[in-house]
């Protein structure tokens, strides 16, 4: 089911003062396709998202979106675009409920009509339906990155990037998850999914990226990445 | 930041809004009758001085109630459009309403520019910029002759305008159209898309545009209306007291109470400002009229501090809570 | 010596003396404002009422203005407390403290001002100590006591401060604790008990500040006025929570302000300050000497 | 030692506001062993830890503790008296101070007195298990990555000389390798530092490693307490929620 | 008898930046009040005060003045102090065709002409014209003559007509202009702008300044030890007893605009009896112990409101205002006529020069010879004495 190129890295490289975060990173991504990117902690993954997302601008390299060229423009330029992110460590509109944070990214995407309904939808998918009056700090992390979810999935992107969506989750909990993102997966959504929970990642992906120390280390197949030595000695360490 | 959700409106917006300017309108008409029924001048002075408060706390909550960027120079665009007036008059002769027109656009203006501010401004930076600002915008009238400088401008006001049975109500109920329309549009942007968005941006900015809301837009839409209105507030203050200095239309007083007013009423709503404002300076007023002292300013210190002490949240937040 | 090299030099040097005035009153703000996240407004005028306790307590007994702003440090300290006690009851406890607070402490501000007028009148105070009559010269370059001997304090003080805040844990639980009192507590830290005492030392330290005031100028219960905009510029400058920075940008203020004034007269010395603090957000929002987070 | 516990819970309620959250909650974690705590979200696995450290306060029950033989009873405690004694929290979220830099977060954790006099000791004990940290002193946490601020909350929580160490989630975001080398750490700590340690996990494979005994909560009650590992491996609850069997 | 109270309304600063001054003024317009009962009232009526703070803010006149006069319904109107707090009242007034008696205002009229409006204050009709003749006068008085002059005025209406002033007539005394610039009132520290002013060596130096700055800059110029053949100018603040209290010797040799000194020449009848009452109450009221500034005035305004009562014998605003049109007034500050503007139709803008002073203590300010006038020539009183800060 996937199709032609949707997302297309190239180069892009990012420093923070003199620490490299990332390094002429290339990547391809084509619809539809589920994608895992795994690496050690602060090898850039995040780093990557914001400059992607364009949370940050990257010092070097272009990144283009269904051929369109995202550099310069503003997040919720890509955001219209099709580009939904979550954050890894969750962002909550704090003094909205839980409905209004979903509604929110709708009032923008020119559904301000039928916003109520399409938000609760969304919040059933994740499950929050029955919290959808609470105000976010009543909910538990977890909670609250399902709602990092719902507001991601509420703009219909054609790229989810899902920044550890599923840390902190029991085996069931992630299943459901994993279920939720199959499930979006089927209706023609790409998903990047950034994850340290190994289970899930070989279960998701397709293909799977691994980065080390800003740098791309390996691309290709599951099963073969997660062989090679260098993958099990940056990342995995002896199973 | 004291604002939490409201219930989506019941009514359809259209009508909301429809009952917004009926009521308004219906209570304005209903308190220049009873004022003229009074019939003393001092009530529509009293008024005017009660009103341009209720513009500026108005004013003041579309940027800092809702999108929580906290304008510390209330003054500075105060008086940007208290000056726009004055230049209006000096160059072409203008009376209130051109001038009011004027310090809109002018105020506006500098409104859209510190919107520019809020691309790299958070939080304290923005308000000590703002202030910062005010400073500047105070200097350079300071040194500006054709304004009168620091000795100030005189405006001669037309003795009587007609059907007004004294300029004194005149200007009152200018300042009484300009309430009901500063009020109106904080209320039509809190209810709309655009008051949402804000309060996303208040709450986070960076998750705001990764969901999609323009936030540069908004806050650059927020910051014009709220500085324009600001100096719609100051516009017809040179001709309400006939004179204006640098130090009268920089008064500190202004910068505090277009915060401390919202504040007290419930900031990040749209009957907020006016029940703070309409308290607030309906007290002031008062203390200064009934306590020949000095000691009636010292009792608005102390009633600022026990109302902010006792409505945490803000009148409204109060009501609500129960 | 070239006169203009002379006229800068000299404009240079007072106005270093002068950021020794505007530390002092800074930096008590750095701790509060910077640290704290409290925006107290009303501590340039806490600073007055120190000077006026000073003037007040130093003509009684005889004694020099600098010494007694440091013998009435600790009553200034309980009285800092007592504040944020309020502050901390009415706001901080239910969670409202950023932006009530704020109306919190112009009402403060107002109740100081006023409260000063009703007990002293609002004629202008002084107390004169006899260096203040004194003006070393150093080659060509006026060193007045007047201004020098407060600068000194300022400095003493703050370097005890900031003794204080990088070698006591204390000082770092300071330092913390606005980022999350909560986890604080996790420290075995009470986070109330931390942040009075911060509270405590910055209010102490404006009282300080009073008494370098006094020795500057006579002063009166709208003195505090001229300082409010110039000491959160500073610590705004100076990048908040830093006290060094604080430091700095308030010397750098007096610099600009006294140079500008020396060569393009002063009617436009706050417009340049202010208008090239600006400047300095636009291009660093973290401020002049802040960090990036 | 054996059989005094050093951390006993007898049938606790707890919440937040009118919602009840915790409802006759009873454990016990023995001196000296690990005892890992499991539950899928929203069970009150972190409010339980709160109620430990004062930060929730039981409307039912008590909490008390063991120290040098010596019981204590926590309820009523602030958290920094709870601190004080020695129990220390890894909480849910980190909590870092993310404008300080890694080592004053450390020196923080430092704070109580017991653990000041270790500082020295304790800092270069924590850059020995997290190298990335010793490069990385100055940086500002907030900076930091996700898996770098973990590692920060548990040395700080070293930095603590902790006698019973809470920890919620320890493995949350840290890569595989870090799982394991973190549970290791646990361990570790344990056996140096003479520590009693409760756990909260959701990575049963990582927990039962060095977990001596375990309880599964579930709707905020003690659904099953397992002895040892093994037992809890053969929990039918267990088995299908993080083995899904 | 009447016993039904003349209610006279007006405001004053009682707080915020002009409330020194606005005090004092009340003070000395209280004791007036009481003369006048003593006596007997006025047109056989009491008379009864009615004021208000302003806070020194002028948004809050207009208010203030349509209650006087539309809820309090007071007979007469006076002004709050000051220009900045005077015009804002006009309009007011003006609707109400009140007769209206000012206090130290400048040029408020200038443009408003209205024709019941009077002001108590020496600067008279032209200010550009006149105020500073009288420094510039002294300048003859000098044994060389100067060349040179520089100019330092504060931001505000009073100091820059009166460097304005200078500005227009320092040519007729054959000056040349080497520096010439404004501070803003909130400048903190004077060393650099009067390290400038040395730098452009003038040989007159005048400044037009307000309190504080009047201390800042005659500190910063005593520190830098500045001299000049003459120097002085339009400071405000020399004359308030606080000040002279503070800067003491610094004060010797300075030449500055005044309005009032006791010398023998400004004994004028009625001043010693109410400086006597002044001065055994100031203390207690908290404010200027000397009243040798404007307090005598804010008598005198009030005389000329009560004499003017008593020759119409009604209160009755048109009469009033023609009353006071046609006639001079003796009061406590000397003769007064009002010219059609309504200003002293004689300016008397005092120069004194402060003499012989070895301290800070205020006992000789009291007495003739530490105030002595050197014009208008009428009232001179001593001679100049020359330079300025020569090291003692
Ligand atoms: N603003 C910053 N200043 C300095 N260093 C930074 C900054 N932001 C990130 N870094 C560093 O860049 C590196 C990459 O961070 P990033 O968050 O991308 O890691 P990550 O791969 O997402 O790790 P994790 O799996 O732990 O979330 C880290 O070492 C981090 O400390
Ligand atoms: N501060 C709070 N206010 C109100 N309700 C809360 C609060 N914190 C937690 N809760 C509620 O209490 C319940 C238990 O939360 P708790 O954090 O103890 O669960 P947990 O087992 O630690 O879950 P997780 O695995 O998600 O961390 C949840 O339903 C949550 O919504
Ligand atoms: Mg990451
Ligand atoms: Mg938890």
């Amino acid at each position: 089911m996937s199709g032609g190129i949707l997302l297309r890295a190239e180069r892009v490289g990012k420093r923070f003062g003199g620490f490299v975060a990332l390094q002429d990173i290339d990547l391809e991504l084509r619809a539809g396709e589920r994608l895992g990117l795994i690496g050690p902690n602060g090898s850039g993954k995040s780093t990557f998202v914001n400059c992607i997302s364009g949370d940050f601008a990257a010092h070097d390299g272009q990144v283009t979106l269904g051929g369109q060229k995202l550099d310069g423009l503003k997040p919720h330029r890509r955001a219209r675009l099709g580009l939904a992110r979550t954050f890894q460590l969750p962002q909550p509109f704090t003094s909205l409920t839980v409905l209004e944070n979903v509604r929110v990214p709708l009032l923008f995407a020119g559904e301000a009509a039928n916003a109520t309904r399409r938000a609760m939808e969304c919040l059933e998918q994740v499950e929050l339906a029955a919290k959808a009056d609470k105000l976010p700090r009543e909910l538990t992390q977890v909670e609250q990155r399902r709602l990092e979810l719902a507001r991601a999935i509420a703009l219909r992107p054609q790229l989810l990037i899902a920044d550890e969506a599923m840390a902190g989750l029991s085996h069931a909990e992630v299943d459901q998850i994993l279920a939720l993102l199959r499930r979006l997966n089927a209706a023609g959504t790409a998903v990047i999914m950034i994850e340290h929970i190994m289970r899930a990642v070989t279960e998701f992906s397709e293909r799977l990226i691994v980065f080390v120390a800003g740098r791309k280390i390996a691309d290709g197949a599951p099963r073969e990445v997660l062989a090679l030595p260098e993958v099990e000695g940056a990342y995995l360490g002896r199973q | 930041m004291s604002a939490t959700t409201l219930p989506a409106p019941a009514m359809p917006t259209a009508r909301l809004h429809l009952s917004y300017w009926l009521g308004a309108g219906a209570l304005a008409v209903a308190l220049i009758l009873l004022l003229r029924l009074i019939g003393n001048e001092y009530g529509w002075y009293a008024g005017y001085f009660v009103l341009q408060y209720v513009v500026l706390a108005a004013a003041w909550n579309i940027l800092g109630g809702y999108a929580g960027y906290v304008n510390f120079g209330a003054a500075g665009f105060m008086a940007t459009g208290s000056y726009t007036t004055i230049v209006l008059y000096e160059a072409l002769g203008l009376g209130v309403i051109p001038g009011i027109l004027g310090a809109a656009v002018v105020a506006g203006l500098l409104g859209l520019g510190t919107g520019y501010l809020t691309l790299r401004l958070r939080g304290v930076y923005f308000s000590i910029a703002t202030l910062s600002l005010s400073v500047v915008l105070q200097t350079i009238v300071v040194n500006w002759d054709y304004v009168g400088g620091s000795r100030g401008a005189y405006i001669i006001r037309p003795m009587e305008v007609p059907p007004f049975a004294s300029y004194g109500e005149y200007i009152f109920v200018v300042m009484l159209v300009l309430a009901v329309i500063a009020v109106g549009i904080g209320r039509t942007v809190e209810f709309s898309r655009l008051g949402r968005g804000l309060q996303a941006i208040r709450d986070n900015e960076r998750a705001a545009e990764a969901v999609g809301v323009p936030t540069l837009r908004l806050k650059l839409i927020a910051t014009t209306l709220s500085g324009a209105l600001m100096g719609v507030a100051g516009a017809p203050l040179p001709f309400y007291a006939g004179y204006l200095n640098p130090e009268g239309a920089f008064n500190l007083a202004y910068a505090v109470n277009a915060i401390a007013m919202p504040l007290i009423g419930g900031a990040g709503t749209w009957l907020g400002p006016v029940i703070g404002a309409v308290l607030l300076a309906t007290l002031q007023q008062a203390a200064t009229v009934t306590i020949s002292s000095a000691l009636n300013l010292w009792i608005v210190g102390w009633m600022l501090v026990i109302f902010v002490a006792l409505f945490p949240r803000g009148i409204l937040g109060w009501f609500r809570r129960r | 010596m070239d006169p203009t090299v002379s006229l800068l030099l000299n404009g240079i040097v007072s106005g270093l003396l002068l950021g020794g005035l505007y530390a002092a009153a800074a930096s008590g703000l750095a701790v509060s404002f910077g640290m704290l996240d409290i925006v107290n407004i009303a501590h340039p005028a806490l600073m007055v009422a120190g000077g006026f306790a000073v003037i007040l307590i130093g003509t009684a007994l005889g004694l020099d203005p600098l010494l007694v702003a440091v013998l009435q440090a600790p009553v200034f300290y309980l009285l800092g407390t007592g504040i944020y006690r309020a502050y901390n009851h009415f706001f901080e406890r239910r969670g409202d403290e950023a932006l009530q607070g704020l109306a919190f402490f112009f009402g403060v501000m107002f109740i100081i001002e006023v409260g000063l007028v009703m007990l002293f009148g609002p004629e202008q105070r002084f107390l004169d100590p006899d260096y203040a009559f004194v003006t070393w010269r150093l080659g060509e370059i006026d060193v007045p006591l007047r201004m020098l001997a407060p600068a000194l304090l300022a400095m003493a003080a703050i370097g005890a401060l900031w003794l204080f805040l990088t070698r006591s844990f204390t000082g770092l639980a300071i330092a913390a604790v606005a980022q999350d009192p909560e986890a604080l507590r996790l420290m075995a830290v009470d986070p109330v008990r931390i942040k009075r005492m911060a509270f405590g030392i910055s209010v102490a330290l404006a009282a300080v500040a009073g008494g370098a005031l006094v020795v500057v100028q006579p002063i009166d219960p709208s003195s505090h006025h001229v300082f409010i905009g110039r000491v959160f510029a500073i610590c705004i400058m100076g990048g908040m929570a830093s006290l060094s920075g604080a430091v700095m940008a308030a010397f750098l203020f007096g610099v600009v302000e006294n140079v500008t004034a020396t060569f393009y007269g002063p009617s436009w010395s706050p417009a340049v300050a202010f208008g090239w603090l600006l400047l300095v957000l636009a291009v660093r929002p973290q401020g002049l000497f802040g960090r990036a987070a | 030692m054996a059989g005094s516990s050093a951390l006993e819970i007898r049938g606790i309620d707890a919440g937040y506001g009118a919602v009840r959250v915790l409802e006759d909650v009873s454990l016990t974690v023995p001196a000296g062993e690990t005892v890992v705590l499991l539950g899928t979200n929203g069970n009150g696995k972190s409010t339980l830890m709160r109620s430990i450290m004062g930060q929730v306060r039981p409307s039912a029950g008590t909490v008390r503790a063991v120290l040098d033989g010596r019981p204590v009873d926590l309820a009523g405690l602030s958290p920094e008296q709870v601190v004080s004694l020695g129990i220390v929290l890894v909480p849910e979220g980190r909590r870092l101070f993310p404008r300080l830099t890694v080592e004053q977060n450390l020196r923080l954790g430092a704070y109580r007195p017991a653990a000041r006099e270790r500082l020295a000791e304790n800092l270069a004990l924590c850059f020995e298990m997290f190298p990335r940290l010793a490069e990385r002193r100055a940086q500002l946490v907030g900076s930091m990555s996700g898996g770098e601020q973990q590692m920060v909350a548990l040395a700080r929580a070293v930095m603590s000389a902790p006698r019973i160490l809470l920890v919620d989630e320890p493995s949350v975001g840290l890569a595989p390798i870090l799982v394991s080398r973190t549970m290791e750490m646990i361990a570790e700590m344990k056996a140096r530092l003479g520590l009693t340690v409760l756990m909260a996990e959701q990575n049963f494979h990582q927990a039962v490693r060095i977990a001596d005994r375990g309880y599964v909560i579930v709707h905020g009650r003690m659904a099953f307490e397992g002895g040892s590992a093994a037992a809890l491996q053969d929990n039918e609850l267990v088995r299908k929620v993080y083995l899904g069997l | 008898q009447d016993s039904n109270p003349i209610r006279i309304g007006y405001s004053m600063s009682l707080s915020g930046g002009l409330a020194a001054n606005g005090r004092s003024a009340l003070l000395a317009q209280r004791i007036w009040a009481e003369d006048v009962n003593a006596r007997g009232g006025l047109l056989g009526r009491p008379v009864q005060l009615v004021t208000y703070d302003d806070q020194s803010n002028p948004a809050n006149v207009p208010s203030l003045y349509t209650k006087l006069i539309d809820v309090d319904k007071v007979d007469i109107v006076t002004s709050p102090y000051a220009t900045a707090m005077i015009a804002p009242s006009m309009p007011v007034v003006m609707q109400r065709g009140m007769t209206y008696v000012s206090l130290f205002g400048a040029g408020v009229n200038e443009r408003l002409k209205y024709n019941r409006y009077f002001s108590m204050n020496v600067t008279g009709d032209d200010i550009k014209g006149t105020y500073a003749r009288g420094f510039l006068e002294c300048t003859k008085m000098l044994p060389n003559p100067p060349r040179t002059i520089s100019i330092l005025a504060v931001d505000n209406d009073f100091a820059q007509r009166a460097a304005e002033s200078v500005r227009t007539l320092a040519r007729e005394y054959g000056l040349r202009i080497v520096y010439d610039r404004s501070y803003p009132p909130s400048t903190v520290d004077f060393t650099p702008t009067v390290r400038a002013i040395q730098a452009a060596r003038p040989d007159v130096v005048f400044f037009a300044s307000y309190p504080p700055d009047s201390n800042g800059i005659l500190r910063a110029v005593s520190e830098l030890r500045m001299t000049a053949a003459l120097f002085g100018g339009g400071m405000i603040g020399p004359q308030i007893a606080a000040v002279q209290a503070q800067l003491g010797p610094i004060l010797n040799n300075l030449v500055n605009w005044d309005v009032y000194s006791p010398e023998p020449t400004m004994k004028f009848p009625g001043v010693d009896a109410f400086q006597e009452k002044y001065r055994a109450r100031a203390p207690q009221e908290q404010t200027d112990v000397l009243g040798n500034y404007l307090q005598p005035y804010a008598y005198a305004q009030m005389q000329v409101v009560e004499q003017a009562l008593a020759r119409t014998g009604k209160v009755d605003q048109a009469a009033l205002a023609e009353d006071m049109r046609a006639n001079s007034f003796g009061t406590i500050v000397g003769d007064i006529r009002f010219s059609a503007l309504g200003e002293w139709a004689k300016e008397r803008n005092l120069f004194v020069q402060f003499q012989n002073i070895t301290d800070g203590d205020l006992e000789k300010y009291r007495k003739p010879g530490t105030k002595v006038i050197l014009y208008p020539p009428e009232l001179k009183s001593g001679s100049l004495k020359t330079p300025y800060g020569a090291p003692a």
